[in-house]
């Protein structure tokens, strides 16, 4: 295996799959010539020309119809949302006509489509700029939503998501395009399934589930953790709807508690999701209440100082664990 | 405008569809009264005539897009009765399995991809399928309904940007039927004339009156031909007038019964038929097609009613299309 | 007190306010000289004229900025929309602008406006006009989401969401705009405080929290369960941004079990995030796991038999309330 | 157009300010790069004429809204340099205590309603202190900036469409400095000339050069006059250039040095620096102007260096508001 950047894998799935399939393109904002406003998509025009990487007009909703349209008869569009931030001028694209067409039509007509971009705080790019949109995308039935940590998973799961027959809504990070990780060598195709969540880490003593920006967070309170005698067992749930919650279910019967860390604002999402699931499957095995580490409840300031506090932080996790441990 | 008039057979035909589109309706309301029929429905009575042109300016392999109001062009453009009628009574045998009812009727076989209820929202699905005509090089067009209330939402404006932009194979058809549910126009745009929009896009523009089937064949004929010779999308504002209220629950208390008495004077239908009649076609020919129609209708309804209701293993099948090799 | 309908509730508040408070204008699709498309606002256009009641054109978007735009001034809007389902196109206006700007602003820039009209399914309007929103809205610091269940509710909450200086998500139903209830009599002004729930029904077996058209469910299962032995205890959260669990928390504390009823989509939402703070606030106390009854995780089809087996159905409430309780 | 030439007196402050707007971002910019500054940075430099302009030409009472590329607008305003630029420098003593950030300038007292960073998201809003001017009967005119790129998208298109319908005090200004980020507006405008949209609306158009700060306010001048007493809105396309890249991130790789020299001949700057000499203004009386504005800046990056960073109270509190008495 390789080390690349998570960024790189997410161009790499593109390229692989626009070079299997002629009816794959990329649309969005600065895709082409640009080379993507975070050089996602570099080089992509270059290889495949105007016709398949297509820069867009400021007009979300309008290009993101378009590829639902396309999608409709036959291609398999890529939309890059600069930001999923803008994905909300076009909330009604995907929850009302991606989400729709195959529901409606009683399963005439699909929409294999992803939507895609980075997701979450950047750094100090304030309130307009820092939302988390899972909670938004997971609570809608015809869609899935992969929030993948790794550069392995984002390359596995976002060439499985352009060769899905359903809408992908699809989340990456700012601050994880230059993550680096293992990656399998050119020639090694792999496929990562939509909908199965990574043991990412052993340990019996309490579960962490985890994902995207806090996912790295966590391993490092892990380690802080270990050395305190606690080991933690990491879960990342990669996609987020459907959600696979086998893995979290058999660690907790092991762990007999668990904290789920995410970036996303508390109030219901993939966070509230996995406690009301797990309460459920694993009632009789939890120790302790399921506890949260979310972002806090506030628009993203601005200042630095106010946004490290804002996300989930190293302190709010370790401080988690030992509550439901009932450590000091 | 390069598009031959249509000579007698063709205005026999468009005249036995519009009678078609407007029994169906007729027969759709009654069915309503009786609760055989829910939700919302919104009857095209008095704008037949833009769809049955529209179906005959169009191509067999061409898409259309039409909003709520969609039971005229879906069945203009060949959708059996029986299925469209079977979808409103929440039938599995209904054009959308009972899944879509009156606003989401769909016939992808024959390129009628919906049947939309978000005003504005379908627009740029439309300029999508004419992107991937444009992507592909297949030469079909992609025609697109809208109403007079629906050019001021940020959805009809994006598609129209990019069509333009782009200069897709796209007709964008406004079926100005005056109101927006209970608004008349003059209380939504400070203009009269929509079609001036289209300069705003550098799109071709076109207006014309929405009555005369003959007319309105020619005018949309001319643009799906633009539209298929690669010179860039139309956007045509066609004058009509719902004979109904918005929906089944409006009573369209907002106009005056002098206005729609007026209006009734050119019932697409009745034009037709006086046309028919000036050339020589006899009224017997005409009523046979009338009786004709009507037992056809009938049929539909009685076989909507025979049909098994919507399916439960559908309904939770459909919400995710099976993945397989891609 | 008097009995009037929901929707007779709604438009006393507002007339009520309107009276009390030139700043406060409605402005929506049809709320004006068609009196509303639900007819909620029947009769304001006449008493206030076109300067307080203003019909707008198709242009949620632009409508809702207007609105935040205004209130951001110094007026008091109440932006209608003629269903929650075309917020969709209006959802950037609403997470971007109305719930953004007091925060960052600092505290310099309110946006007192209140968002209103039906959510959730009325009766066979099919997949794009059947929306529960809640799931969107509640996750968003800086709203407060209402969806008061009966009129009494309606009319107090709605008085306090206008007087508020806050954005107000307010959820109505179209099935509930008949419904009759008791409301104080003309004269006897009442508020009910945002943010606080209602015991609306005691019981020792069993807590059930539910809101908006099941709620009505909830309480004919109750009915049921009661001659069958199993006394349940009914709590309706009203308000379901900032979430009062006190009424929850002490009921389960009695009853031991609590079912969570609710019309949204099952993902996420209200409904997750109240078993998520009930296992945390209440988690020695419970001798079942917390369960969901919710809308299947479906797009709403049309066909009505279909549509009656994705509500939430008295049979599922009763099947959860014994399941919790461990009965048959 | 009714509004005066503005004399020596008046050039002699526009150049003060315009300079005080340079200098500010070029402060900026280097503070960005030594770390002192975060987030995005979009600076104004080359498009100073036409903040300024717009100051002058609003009465005090007005409404201000500006893009994410708002420090230039809120400097011409009247916001103090220390205010802003403690914003940047994510301290407390910023015009929104550290909270908003660069592209999120608040001066609530001066009427500047910010800094917004969704394209288009701000426009609805202009239209909506207009319209309180409208329902209050105030003679406040609001002016709303966006740049060419911004009139594709929906939210420009509704806020047009209703400020048209209901002839609302409001003056909609499109920075067209010919880019959207690395986007020329060839490839998203069929149209060169974008104030021909305003046709579409049924509002007043027009279009100017926008680095000469005399003529810029001249043509705002009209326009708002124009709106304030009660003729409507007006679309105003101002054709400028941005010397830097979109934000720091973009070394504007997109674009020829040449182009970039060429447009540099008529920095907005310089212009009015080469009048005020015709004009007999000594070059001395410029430089200690020049002088003057460095100290104002270096003052201005002290004071931001050495104030509180942005407070987690602040940051709490300010998620709602209080209630009280409405
Ligand atoms: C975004 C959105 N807002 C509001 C509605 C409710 N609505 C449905 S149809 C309609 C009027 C549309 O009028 P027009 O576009 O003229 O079409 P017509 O009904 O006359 O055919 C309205 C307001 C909707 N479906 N979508
Ligand atoms: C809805 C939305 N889409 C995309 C962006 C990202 N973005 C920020 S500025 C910008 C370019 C805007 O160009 P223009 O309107 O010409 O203004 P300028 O930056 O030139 O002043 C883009 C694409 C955004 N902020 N909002
Ligand atoms: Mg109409
Ligand atoms: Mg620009």
């Amino acid at each position: 295996m390789r080390e690349i950047r998570y960024r790189e894998a997410l161009r790499e799935a593109m390229l692989e799959e626009m070079e299997r399939d002629e009816s794959v393109f990329l649309m969005g904002e600065e895709v082409g010539h640009y080379q993507g406003a975070y050089k996602v998509s570099e080089g992509l025009l270059e290889k495949f020309g105007e016709r398949r990487v297509i820069d867009t007009p400021i007009a979300e909703a309008g290009f993101a119809g378009v590829g639902i349209g396309a999608a409709m008869v036959g291609l398999r569009p890529i939309i890059e949302f600069m930001t999923w931030n803008f994905s909300f001028v076009a909330f009604d694209q995907i929850i009302n006509n991606a989400a729709k067409v195959y529901p409606m039509s009683a399963g005439a007509i699909q929409a294999p489509i992803v939507f895609r971009g980075p997701n979450g705080a950047a750094k100090q790019v304030a309130a307009q700029h820092s939302h988390s949109s899972a909670p938004f995308y997971t609570n809608i039935p015809g869609l899935y939503v992969i929030q993948p940590s790794t550069p392995r998973d984002a390359k596995g799961l976002l060439k499985s998501a352009i060769r899905s027959n359903n809408p992908v809504v699809f989340l990456e990070g700012e601050t994880l395009y230059g993550v680096k990780g293992e990656v399998p060598d050119e020639g090694e195709e792999e496929l990562i399934p939509i909908g199965q969540s990574r043991l990412a880490r052993s340990g019996g003593d309490c579960t962490i589930v985890s994902w995207g920006r806090p996912y790295y967070t966590v391993l490092a309170a892990a380690e802080k953790l270990a050395a305190e005698g606690i080991e933690c067992e990491v879960i990342d749930p990669r996609t987020l709807r459907p959600l696979d919650t086998s893995l979290m279910v058999q660690s907790v019967k092991k762990t007999n508690r668990c904290v789920v860390v995410h970036e996303h604002w508390p109030y219901g999402g993939p966070g509230a999701e996995i406690v009301d699931r797990l309460q459920r499957e694993a009632f009789d095995y939890l120790d302790a209440p399921l506890e949260r580490v979310a972002s806090l409840d506030v628009p993203m300031p601005y200042a630095l100082n106010l946004e490290d506090t804002v996300l989930p932080t190293e302190e709010r996790i370790i401080d988690a664990v030992k509550s439901v441990s009932y450590a000091e | 405008m390069g598009v031959p008039l249509p000579d007698k057979d063709d205005l026999l035909r468009q005249y036995r569809m519009m009678m078609v589109i407007r029994r169906f309706e007729e027969e759709a309301a009654r069915n309503y009264a009786k609760g055989k029929i829910g939700g919302f429905l919104h009857l095209y009575i008095g704008q037949e005539a833009i769809a049955v042109a529209a179906a005959d300016a169009l191509a067999d392999q061409d898409y259309i897009f039409q909003t709520y109001r969609d039971h005229g062009t879906a069945l203009a453009r060949g959708m059996s009765p029986n299925a469209a009628m079977a979808e409103l009574f929440g039938r599995d045998t209904g054009c959308s399995r009972g899944l879509g009812g009156s606003m989401h009727y769909f016939d992808a076989e024959r390129g009628f991809l919906g049947g939309w209820a978000i005003v504005g929202g379908h627009m740029a699905l439309a300029a999508g399928t004419a992107f991937k005509s444009k992507y592909v090089g297949d030469d079909r067009v992609t025609i697109c309904f809208f109403g007079d209330g629906s050019t001021n939402i940020g959805g009809f404006h994006e598609a129209m940007s990019l069509a333009g932009l782009w200069k897709l194979p796209v007709v964008f058809v406004c079926e100005n039927n005056q109101y927006a549910m209970g608004t008349p126009l003059e209380r939504t745009s400070p203009l009269e004339d929509l079609s001036i929009k289209a300069t705003g896009y550098g799109i071709a523009g076109d207006r014309c009156e929405g009555h005369d089937v003959e007319v309105v064949a020619d005018r949309i004929g001319a643009a799906v031909e633009r539209a298929r010779k690669g010179q860039g999308p139309t956007f045509i504002e066609i004058l009509t007038y719902r004979f109904r209220g918005h929906s089944m629950s409006d009573p369209a208390k907002y106009r005056s019964r002098t206005e729609l008495e007026q209006r009734k004077q050119r019932d697409p239908i009745t034009v037709v038929r006086e046309r028919l009649l000036g050339l020589g076609v006899e009224e017997s020919t005409l009523d046979d097609i009338d009786l004709e129609v009507d037992e056809e209708i009938d049929a539909a309804v009685r076989f909507a009613d025979e049909s098994e209701p919507a399916r439960e293993d559908v309904m939770l099948s459909t919400v995710l299309a099976p993945e397989g090799d891609a």
